[in-house]
């Protein structure tokens, strides 16, 4: 039982930031725009949340400066974003391009100002003030389960409302059934009037924010600091919970637990006494070959048919 | 923007009677000068060195392996009387350009090769784990006791087994839960081994997994902020200087910036230790405990302390290496 | 007349391409309450001029004027706002959406935050009665056939409230039943006080239905003609600027040995349940067999099962008397199947390869194209060549890529390809569709003479006429099976309509 | 001057140009505003990718890498395929020549060979198995990518560490020296740098890659099936098979970078925690090339060339690398996008407009 809450609770850590940086992810390609630049939008936002949260912390905000560091990230991840939505909507710049060029410019251009803000320091100050755990009343009295899960990071709590959001907005709004549209037949989009180019442009940026997130939370739960290798490789395992959780926000959370379970799990096993006979490597590498397993026994999962495509009204 | 080189005239303070002015270069390992940790220290001694004698320092930041050997050579070339590589992952390379450039010296940290050119420091890391293993052992009140590592590679497999024999001696009851997270740079994944092992019972870890530590004092701290009390053992530098001594323990210090110093002053003065190793043990204060350890630590257990640091000094302990 | 009585004018709509001006100085004037045809050859100007009107393109020069006041029509928004509506000659629905949600998309009803879809629901059911649009709301656009997405597509507009209907080539894709529903619906339409814009390359729909035709030659408009008052020969005269003939000359036919038989032929569709069911007839030399049906009742399968591109589950082909059951495609086409395929974007072209790089496509790995594994540019490029010359392939050169050529030319790479592989048996499907009159004859003109050339002829179309102007033999598919056999000389148009819904008149036989 | 002026009238090249330039003044801008003086900079990393012939021979040492990710990527490009795993490719291929170069005793020539190809062979079926898993389960090559670039990462650290690690350091025993493909010669010649064989392997790599792609039958059903793979099918291409033959390919070549690496630089293979990233630039290069042979080629060259010498640019005017990263991300950027660059060189536009 002990192994099991263990379990769930380190999934729980580990996958709130690929919840985040998947529904990003899933938002800007379901409004057809292929986004391999989540790891950039996820360093950017553990860059802003912890330079902001620094600050925020240094004029006497206390506990409130994670929060502010959080959204933080969210708004000043605008500044890649844009890039990336000017060049493949504006500009029809190849969209897996244009998400490389995000990740060499993210990561070098916030390494390059922490060493220019912190005096050559490689990384950010320690953060005082991050995120605890919080219980939630009554339902984290529940035994077992009431432990695990509702005594979680706020910013876990924060990334399953967003994806209870965004489902809600997907699949139940006009806004959600444009953008559908625009991914799946962007000329039907614009026949019927709608503006195909601002909702790809929304979704983008929107979609860089959300990613931002995932890499604060990394800053502001686990890390308390940033430094060059914060987000090492994080943004393109969200990316592949995007494909695996058939870009649908329920299954990109599911496809993120999931992950992060199998992180969790590798931690679990090498306590244990007989692991001591496998070799580490073992453990490192099961993450990844669950996934992979999976995939190949659940198989191939549909993408929005334009997803790639820069929306040209003359193209046949 | 901070420069990386710092060649302003030292104070003129006496001192420095007999000792040449030289340009010393160094080169990090894989990560920064400002890691908090060795390559830290290694620069801190240079400037350290800059301020008392007017050497001429500066550092190169490799971003691949394949950068090592131009950035070597780069100090090499420039004039530099002496370069330094901060990491036995650069042996290699030193080993080659030493041979190459038989005019130029060299000083490696954390390695054993044996090259006329070349002064390489090395630590007996164990002997350090074993200390800050009777301090986990006489401490802890789970009678668990655990420890996160990097990878699992020979240095690391050095700090694991002095500490389980530090353990061992003064608390064979103990149980050593060991986690490897086969990584040096992800904070996250030292924070989750950390909570799986403090969740199995332990109420000390001992890191000695770089930036992964960092998550093992993140997770040491959250808990402590809610009312539980466990602590982290820190390595390389004092690291309640960095993460505070509610949850530091103590820390396992390894004094690169001393043997950078010391070696660096020696050539100035002509004493240049080539072609040997420096293997700084307990005995020649290369290892230690933090000095901030009375802090936190009983008086009885540093007692202890004391007594195996003597015995280890005078042999009567060989501390295995694995 | 008055001027309210014009809904639509057009003045001195002026389109420049990169190399064309796809309109020239176009004017135009559409009537309320009218169906206006407008007609021209392929690449006449015809879809771009529509664009402009529904606001997708920016005319170069030019004016529109609706119910008299001008508009600048720069999105389609405006148009939408202005009463206007299109059915895109290539549908524009989103496939995994539902029926209501493309009617909706863009004037969604909300109930709170959310879409009222019960609402929507209604307002769809509403309007397709009233218009006798028999469509399934909840049903998925990828679930439905193209004439019922075609009404979605009417919906769609009448949802937004159009006065004014363009419909480009919406009859290319429907069968003859779905096309008589079509017109029907046009009629009431109008009768509904809508004005029309219909582009078409059938001169008989346009005789049916059309009020006025405004004839377009390359971007230029010839003339504006009350069709009450002209024939399908004059109307074709001034399209293509020249006599032209409708009926395709051919000889009666002599057919020898029995090339191709298909026995007891069994081939899964595409959800789950079989889409052929024991099909048997056989092909000889010198014979064009019409395939005859309403889309969807299994003659993609069996085309896809005679080329090897679709597994077959029982059953047996023989060509020349030996078995090509579940061969790959490609031992299938050395064994001398050539294939005009259905769908000529997805499978008969590589559209970003040049002409001369489409022309190899089956034969690219052959000795004589490829000599040691490199492909021979020389042998290559003078195939290429020679196939432009005979087809009057009109490009710009062979080194232009098919997606910027004309549909009728791309047709013609391809025809020409599997022509020129001299094949023992040729399987043209849809060979004609989308094309211009001009076009189509030559198309027609190419399989009478490799039927001629003693080859085995196999055609597959939902055009009526076209069956019964080619073909020799007519075999009718309904929902899998051969319902009826005939030829062009025996039958009539309504006969075969009824066999095609299923009605076993025609004297029943399999084989 | 009149030709190379007709050179640049292209829109093809003169974006590429444009895009060149306006990085690296980008990158200027950025400098002064972070107080460091731009000029030395550039000067210093000039001077440091030609300053010596050391610093010329290492400098196409780092070219040698990006060129062959660059071919590795684009001849997957070129199959309508997405290879992100380029990075384990050459994790696989530089485990292939370690333990061929380490465990077998063979002739000079002979090991050195074997050691090649078989690393590359292992890179190869690294990759085959990516298409391999597209073709069969129709799984997103992506996905599949990401995956096997840290499974690889593993099962290499696990073999080196269990059979061919070198006591007490953190990487595999040396390779024997008649697996090396250094030119002892001239590595001489160059004031010591790392020359190997790799760089006639690259060149034939890039002339294989033209080849193979634009005058073979082969590289003609690859082209096709990455066109449109229903009208492969219908020409009677096996999908399948060319998918995998295609990441075969691109497997291989990202083998070879991995036994480049190990038999030709640095004779034995650390246990790092991370792959090494080229893969991921390879991305880069392979899209500023166009994805053909000349662009790989030429892109490459750029990218090693400014890599290289932005270490010169930290020790000779104290300028972070990472600014240089900045530029090449720029330069990548602009002829990704070479809207934006004609829209503030409206010049540009007025002249490519008409060659169009
Ligand atoms: N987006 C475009 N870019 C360049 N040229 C175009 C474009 N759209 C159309 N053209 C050119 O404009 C001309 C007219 O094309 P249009 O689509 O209007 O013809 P059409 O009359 O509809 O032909 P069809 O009967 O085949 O549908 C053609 O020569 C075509 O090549
Ligand atoms: N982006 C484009 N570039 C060049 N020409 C174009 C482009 N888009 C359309 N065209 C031209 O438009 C003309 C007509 O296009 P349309 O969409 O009506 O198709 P079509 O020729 O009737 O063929 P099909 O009916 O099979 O789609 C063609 O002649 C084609 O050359
Ligand atoms: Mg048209
Ligand atoms: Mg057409």
């Amino acid at each position: 039982m002990e192994v099991i809450g263990n379990l769930l609770s380190g999934m729980l850590v580990f996958s709130t930031p690929f919840i985040f940086a998947a529904l990003g992810g899933l938002i800007s390609e379901r409004s057809g725009v292929i986004n391999i630049g989540l790891e950039g939008f996820m360093v950017s936002g553990a860059f802003f949340s912890a330079i902001i949260a620094y600050y925020a912390e240094t004029a006497g905000l206390g506990a409130l400066s994670p929060w502010i560091g959080l959204l933080g990230a969210f708004i000043f991840t605008v500044i890649f974003s844009i890039i990336h939505a000017l060049a493949t909507i504006k500009y029809k710049a190849n969209q897996v391009v244009s998400g490389v060029v995000i990740n060499i410019l993210a990561a070098s251009t916030t390494f390059f100002f922490v060493k220019m803000i912190f005096q050559g320091s490689a990384e950010t100050p320690m953060l005082a003030n991050v995120f605890h755990k919080v219980r939630i009343p009554y339902l984290s009295d529940i035994p077992f389960i009431g432990k695990v899960i509702f005594s979680a990071y706020p910013t876990t709590y924060l990334a399953i409302l967003l994806v209870i959001v965004i489902f809600f907005i997907l699949f139940k709004t006009p806004s959600g059934l444009r953008l559908r549209a625009v991914g799946e037949h962007p000329s039907a989009a614009d026949t019927a009037g709608i503006k195909v180019n601002r909702i790809r442009y929304t979704a983008v940026m929107l979609s860089g924010s959300l990613a931002a997130l995932g890499g604060a939370t990394i800053v502001l739960t686990s890390n308390s600091n940033f430094a060059f290798n914060t987000i090492s490789g994080q943004g393109y395992i969200a990316l592949a919970a995007v494909i695996f959780g058939k870009w649908h926000p329920v299954g990109a959370m599911l496809a993120a637990l999931f992950f992060g379970l199998a992180q969790a799990v590798k931690d679990q096993f090498q306590i244990l006494e007989f692991a001591a006979k496998i070799p580490t490597e073992f453990f490192y590498m099961l993450p990844y070959l669950l996934t992979l397993l999976v995939l190949v026994f659940t198989g191939k999962a549909r993408a929005p048919k334009a997803l790639g495509e820069p929306y040209d009204v003359g193209k046949r | 923007g901070q420069k990386n080189n710092t060649n302003d005239t030292g104070t003129d303070n006496g001192n420095n009677e007999g000792v040449k002015k030289l340009k010393v270069g160094m080169v990090t390992d894989l990560g920064s000068v400002n890691d908090k940790s060795f390559n830290q220290s290694a620069w801190e001694a240079l400037q350290q060195l800059n301020k008392d004698y007017g050497f001429e320092v500066k550092y190169l930041e490799p971003k691949t392996d394949a950068d090592v050997m131009p950035n070597l050579l780069q100090f090499v070339k420039g004039g530099y009387d002496l370069t330094w590589a901060t990491a036995f992952t650069l042996a290699d390379a030193i080993t080659q350009l030493a041979k190459e450039n038989p005019d130029a010296k060299f000083g490696i940290v954390d390695s054993d090769i044996v090259v006329p050119n070349v002064a390489a420091v090395s630590f007996k890391e164990q002997e350090g784990a074993f200390l800050v293993g009777v301090i986990a052992g006489l401490t802890t009140k789970t009678n668990k006791i655990g420890f996160v590592g990097g990878m699992e590679i020979p240095v690391i497999k050095r700090f694991e087994a002095g500490f389980r024999e530090g353990i061992k001696a003064v608390n064979p009851d103990a149980k050593l839960i060991v986690n490897y997270t086969g990584l040096f740079n992800r904070v996250d994944m030292g924070k989750s081994a950390a909570s799986t092992i403090y969740n199995d019972g332990a109420d000390i870890i001992f890191h000695a997994a770089g930036l992964t530590g960092n998550g093992v004092f993140n997770e040491a701290k959250e808990r402590n902020s809610k009312g539980g009390k466990v602590w982290v053992i820190g390595v390389d530098k004092d690291q309640s200087l960095t993460f505070g001594d509610d949850v530091t323990l103590t820390s396992m210090i390894k004094k690169v910036d001393e043997a950078v110093y010391q070696v660096s002053k020696d050539l100035a003065e002509g004493n240049f230790p080539g072609g040997k190793v420096t293997l700084m043990g307990l005995k020649e204060n290369g290892v230690d405990i933090a000095p901030t350890s009375k802090k936190n630590v009983a008086p009885e257990v540093l007692e202890k302390v004391e007594e195996y640091r003597q015995k280890i000094i005078n042999g009567e302990i060989v501390v295995p290496e694995k | 007349m008055t001027t309210s009585d014009i809904v639509l004018e057009l003045k001195g709509i002026t389109k420049r391409f990169p190399g064309v001006v796809a309109n020239d100085s176009i004017s135009f004037q559409l009537k309320r309450g009218e169906i206006h045809a407008l007609l021209g050859e392929n690449g006449a100007g015809k879809s771009t001029l529509m664009s402009i009107v529904f606001g997708l393109y920016q005319p170069d020069e030019g004016e529109i004027y609706v119910n008299g006041q001008p508009v600048v029509m720069d999105n389609p928004n405006k148009a939408i706002e202005k009463g206007i509506g299109m059915v895109h000659q290539h549908f524009k629905l989103v496939e995994p959406f539902t029926v209501t949600e493309n009617i909706i998309l863009g004037m969604e009803p909300k109930n709170g935050a959310k879409i009222d879809i019960k609402g929507a629901s209604k307002k769809v059911k509403e309007l397709s009665e009233k218009y006798g649009l028999d469509v399934d709301p909840s049903a998925t656009i990828d679930s439905i056939s193209v004439g019922m997405q075609q009404r979605v597509e009417i919906i769609k507009t009448l949802y937004r409230g159009a006065d004014t209907l363009i419909f480009d080539e919406p009859t290319a894709v429907l069968t003859p039943q779905e096309i008589g529903e079509l017109l029907e619906i046009m009629r009431r339409l109008v009768a509904e006080g809508k004005s029309i814009i219909l582009i078409t390359h059938k001169l008989k729909e346009i005789m049916e239905i059309a009020d006025t035709c405004t004839i377009i030659r390359r971007g230029k408009v010839i003339e504006s003609l009350e069709v009450a008052r002209s024939n399908p020969q004059e109307l074709a005269e001034k399209m293509v600027g020249k006599a032209v003939n409708f009926k395709t000359e051919k000889q009666k036919a002599t057919p020898k040995d029995f090339l191709l038989d298909v026995k007891d032929l069994v081939v899964a569709g595409e959800k789950g349940r079989n889409a052929v069911k024991q099909l048997s007839f056989s092909l000889r030399a010198g014979e064009i067999v019409g395939i005859a049906g309403v889309d969807g009742n299994g003659q993609t399968e069996l085309i896809e099962a005679l080329t090897g591109m679709r597994p077959v589950q029982s059953g047996d082909i023989l060509l020349e008397g030996k078995s090509i059951v579940n061969q790959s495609p490609r031992t299938i086409s050395e064994a001398g199947i050539s294939h005009i395929p259905e769908d000529r974007h997805k499978h008969g072209l590589v559209l970003d390869f040049s002409v001369s790089e489409n022309a190899i496509l089956q034969t690219y790995y052959q000795k004589e194209m490829s000599p040691n594994g490199f492909i021979n540019k020389k042998a290559m490029d003078e195939l290429s060549t020679r196939l432009v010359k005979e087809f009057d392939i009109r490009t710009p050169g062979i080194e232009t890529k098919v997606r910027s050529m004309s549909g009728g030319n791309q047709q013609k790479v391809i025809i020409a390809r599997e022509i020129e592989r001299n094949p023992n048996v040729l399987i043209a499907a849809q060979p004609t569709r989308g094309l211009d009159v001009g076009a189509i004859e030559f198309v027609h003109k190419q399989l009478i003479s490799q039927r001629d050339q003693g080859k085995g002829v196999l055609l597959i179309s939902f055009e009526l006429e076209e069956i019964l102007n080619v073909a020799d033999r007519i075999l009718v598919l309904f929902d899998g099976e051969v319902v009826g056999e005939t030829t062009p000389e025996t039958t009539s148009d309504q006969e075969l309509g009824l066999m095609m819904a299923g009605k076993h008149e025609g004297g029943s036989m399999n084989g | 001057m009149d030709k190379l002026y007709k050179g640049l009238k292209s829109e093809s090249l003169l974006v590429p140009f444009v895009a060149i330039i306006v990085g690296l003044l980008l990158g200027a801008i950025i400098m002064i505003i972070g107080g460091y003086d731009p000029i030395l900079a550039y000067q210093s990393l000039i001077s440091k990718i030609f300053g010596s012939s050391y610093d010329i021979g290492e400098a196409i040492r780092t070219i040698i890498p990006l060129v062959m990710s660059g071919l590795a990527v684009g001849i997957a490009f070129r199959s309508g395929l997405f290879n992100i795993g380029v990075d384990g490719q050459i994790v696989m291929g530089a485990l292939g020549a370690l333990i061929i170069g380490t465990q077998l005793s063979l002739p000079p020539i002979l090991h050195a060979t074997l050691s090649v190809l078989f690393g590359a062979l292992l890179g190869g079926l690294w990759g085959a198995l990516i298409g391999y898993i597209k073709a069969k389960r129709g799984i997103n090559e992506v996905i599949t990518s990401i995956m096997f670039n840290f499974i690889a990462l593993y099962i290499s650290q696990f073999f080196i560490r269990l059979f061919m690690a070198q006591a007490g350091t953190q990487r595999s025993e040396m390779i024997k020296e008649s697996a090396s493909i250094q030119i002892g010669w001239l590595s001489q010649l160059m004031g010591g740098a790392r020359m190997h064989w790799g760089f006639v392997l690259m060149i034939l790599a890039v002339i294989f890659y033209s080849v193979y792609l634009n005058k073979t039958k082969w590289g003609y059903e690859l082209r096709a099936v990455g066109q449109s793979q229903h009208a492969a099918f219908y020409a009677g291409m096996k999908v399948p098979n060319v998918v995998v033959r295609a990441m075969f390919i691109s497997g291989v070549f990202g083998g070879l970078i991995g036994t480049f690496e190990v038999l030709g630089v640095f004779k034995y293979v650390a246990i790092s925690s991370t792959t090494s990233g080229i893969g991921f630039d390879g991305i880069a290069v392979a899209i500023l090339g166009g994805n053909t042979a000349l662009g790989v080629l030429l892109s490459g060259i750029l990218v090693g060339a400014l890599t290289y010498g932005s270490q010169g640019m930290s020790f000779g005017a104290d300028v972070p690398g990472e600014i240089i990263r900045m530029v090449i991300g720029f330069i990548i950027f602009f002829v990704a996008a070479p809207g934006i660059v004609k829209t503030f060189f409206p010049s540009v536009k007025k002249k490519s407009k008409k060659e169009a």
